[in-house]
């Protein structure tokens, strides 16, 4: 079990990259749109599926809503 | 491609109008109001994953007929929204942001000191940036000399359809600013959006006065006319005003004189 | 014919714009901006025989096209502006009148009194009155009350491009009038058009502000395009005007907060 | 000689009608977009040939111009 | 008597403030407000006698210490306005009228037609005739013409506290007025009676700005000041407005340039 | 000292109007016009020594009379700004500063983000600063944070007489500003400067307007009470604007109705 | 009895004259301020005492009210 | 022979103090509302008469003037 922030809530998870941490939050690594960050930096798309998490780490998965 | 194109970092667009996509009644409604407003360039914001509603497939909607502008609404610090603009571009595969660093939360009134750090920063890391700033020359001056590609003064606040409050401030910014002016926020009504273009704007942002009126198809109608209006009537050069009359018809020949 | 048209004494107009003719640099700039504004209803004035230049042809090359509306400019007596709608439906065989009565030869502002009396006779003389008159709401009943087919109350003085001086005065007239209320006089450039049918008025007469700008053809086009943005607006319902800001995009899920 | 006030001039004209009087002015009467009153009251076109002229009589005759 | 009095009818007054007696909270206040206001000329209403409360003794405590300006106020014809203003002459003792001659009871908008005749015959029958007037210069100058001793154009409609609407107008006025202008209706705080004096009015007349403000002894005096600082200003001649900026200080020895 | 003293710094003030010393025709005039204004704080610029004109003694003249606020005009950056400003504690013996840091030489615009920095550091140095900023509420509420005493946001450009620019930005500083808001800049007659304190200001700072009009010691004197008024007016509380209108004199009674 | 119209409001009365009138509706002839109007005319005060009233006649009596 | 900046100016001044600075230029170093700085810093003008002046010195010699 790791224990990550993700979108600034804490949860823990048995999961070893971003890959598999938006499988495992029922996200399709491979729908559009969508953006992830640890700790303040972006992860590429390319790198989920070998990006590793470490216990502590601050993910944001976000994705474009309507705006003004 | 009309032969008066609005052109931002390279880019050139038919309308002066950039849309808005949030506060419409439903999607299908802003979907008609985007189309009859001729807009090419649409905001969105970037906001964490949640089981909220129709705004899931928003993109796939707009993203194909309009070029994205995501925004960082509702940052208050300049590392958040520097990080929401690295996400966005990632998320939306384009590097045209629209700044916004909010100062007042009440207000949403910009933060011009930490604006101009991050815009400097954003252009440094390869951004396009459309900062959303107050009818400050001094600021809007600065944000130029970082490398924005455009400056987005405030007509007045977000959302209060008060217009243009300092119509003196936008045209000194118009006749001063090296890049492309668009004014943003405060518009309410087609009149608003007709005195920006004639102040010297070069497009100007709409959201809340189209997605809130009771018709927002026909606002979007209205606007887009009213922005078509105000360039060309700038263009056209209008009359001076004078305190006096002056006839119009001929002064000779009167019957019965 | 559009699905919004104007309506005076049974006509319908798609258009609401009434241009005038004079003051042009030449004859084919007239024509073109005419036919760039859209207008239907084109004003005349009537004047002695003489030798003067282009205007001899004008009616051939207008009357056409559009409809025509004789004034009575210059007229500071009822009996001379009787005897000229009189000697303009002769002429141009048309019982429409745009009826002027100066009672300032300075100000060309309108001399309500006789003016009533003067649009009372015509009415009953068979004649269609579009009276020029002041942004009077008991004047304006009074010409409505004695058959007027609208008023024509000023936005500001004839030829000074000072826009509409008294909004407010102009809202109540168009909330309050039984026939159309058709801006004349004072307009500038294409934002007061479009706050004119914001106000609620039902057209706009623009002359100087057209013939005079610099490039007359575009100003037409300008022109043409507020008045349509205005009349959408009105038909849109506006958002209402608050003194604090309301955010656009969502409130939730930002980034980092 | 008839003596007239023709568009707010004194002349003497040898005219009996108004069609008369349009001819000697170099007017022709049948052109498009003329009228003309006498002493204050238009006189239709049909009259023209046959409405006659009075010494001291007040005629206006007139044609649109450009106009606000 | 100060070195600049408001001359009426042959008539010096000190104080450029006309006020009225009505729609105070209780008769002390008011009596307070017009010593705080240092009015020299209060109005006051004509009206059937019945039951009703303090008011009978009102002309008691301030006939004495100012002079009183009877008004025709709710009258709708011209007979009943001439009528009021004779019974208002035998009751008061004075030739004064203000001459109020409404033409719609909803927006007490004058009739200016109807108080051009009634200023005319109450003119030839001996009285001093101060009529309440729209911003109509056409109007006010026949107002003058028949005899009338002041005009008194609205500034907006009857206790809107709107005031000013029309700035240009009562400023034209001014300029061409033959007898004095004093601004009647619409004034709603300081800065309105101020500008009011600064347009070139002679005088301003006020009743519900003060006597409905929250403290209308205190408002009565930031009137008086407000009415001082205006004239003053017109007699001072300001500075021309100018687009750019222009520096206080010195431009030379700055420190370290 | 009246009951309605202006605190700066814990300081009291009878006078609420701060006035400039500069662009007088002469000094006499100067001096006549600072007794007429009725100022208790006068400000003053630091020049490098030179052989100008009368300058030499006016700080001799004033210096016992008023209390003195030299300013740092002219400066463009931090570094001369608080370096002028502690030269000029040293020659006036004042730790009070109006402090200006120009970021456009042709607008006398303030430069917001230097300006903080500025203030911040001279108030560590003991300086009660009195910042000259423009009419943005973020940037006044980081001015207060750091420690003015006051801020002294822009009426419109320095030396235009353009009057308040954004009275809706005034009013929304002065509805949340922590410090006394002093209006800078701007003024053009004493209708602006009661429109200042209406909209909430606590003082108004007054050179051009005075000094540039025709009549300096009358207009001071405006000024002085158009400051009266428009302080008394919002102490009093207006009547709120309503769009229609309200009859002052009783209704029922009418003769002849 | 005489019918009158008294500020708009029809009256049988007993008097002869205004000054009697006034004091039959309780109001004080000499009472400062007051003034009356029969069928559209002033009455001036000296009057009152001798002023007759006829069946029909249409009578004002008015007084100052505070005003605007 | 000292070679200073003064107020901008350079200038080839034989003076060893502010005090013989300002005498040196015809300023009453007793003149009051005078103020100086050297190299960016205020110097007392209890200092005027001790503080030497180096060469490269830049000295601000300032007084009040209207300002607005």
């Amino acid at each position: 079990m790791t224990r990550l922030r993700i979108n600034g809530v804490d949860a823990e998870v048995r999961v070893a990259t971003i890959a598999e941490l938006l499988v495992e939050r029922g996200i399709d690594p491979r729908a559009r749109f969508l953006a992830v960050a640890v700790n303040g930096a972006v992860v590429r798309r390319t790198e989920w599926p070998v990006a590793a998490l470490s216990p502590g780490d601050e993910v944001e998965i976000v994705r474009p809503l309507q705006g003004g | 491609m009309n032969d008066d194109p609005l052109m931002i970092a390279g880019t050139a667009f038919s309308s002066r109008l950039i849309a808005g996509t949030a506060r419409y009644p439903n999607q299908q409604v802003m979907l008609d109001a985007l189309d009859a407003s001729g807009t090419e360039l649409v905001t969105m914001s970037i906001r964490r994953i949640s089981l909220e509603g129709y705004s899931g497939s928003l993109v796939d909607l707009v993203s194909g007929r309009y070029r994205l502008l995501p925004n960082t609404s509702g940052c208050v610090t300049a590392r958040d929204a520097i990080l929401t603009a690295e996400l966005a571009r990632e998320a939306l595969d384009t590097n045209w942001v629209k700044l916004e660093l909010i100062g007042d939360r009440d207000l949403l009134y910009p933060d011009v000191e930490q604006l101009v750090h991050a815009a400097d920063e954003l252009v440094r890391k390869g951004f396009v940036v459309l900062p959303y700033c107050n009818e400050d020359p001094v600021a809007c001056q600065k944000l130029a000399d970082v490398g924005c590609a455009a400056v987005m003064p405030l007509g007045s606040l977000i959302g209060s359809g008060m217009g243009i409050a300092n119509p003196a401030a936008i045209e000194l910014i118009c006749t001063r600013s090296p890049v492309p002016v668009v004014l943003d926020a405060g518009i309410g009504t087609a009149s608003d959006a007709a005195q920006a273009m004639e102040l010297g704007c070069d497009a100007v942002m709409i959201d809340t006065a189209i997605a809130r009126s009771h018709d927002p198809v026909r606002m979007a109608a209205a606007m887009r006319a009213a922005i078509e209006a105000g360039r060309l009537a700038r263009l056209a050069g209008r009359v001076p005003k004078q305190r006096f009359a002056e006839p119009s018809s001929p002064q000779l020949g009167l019957v019965g004189s």
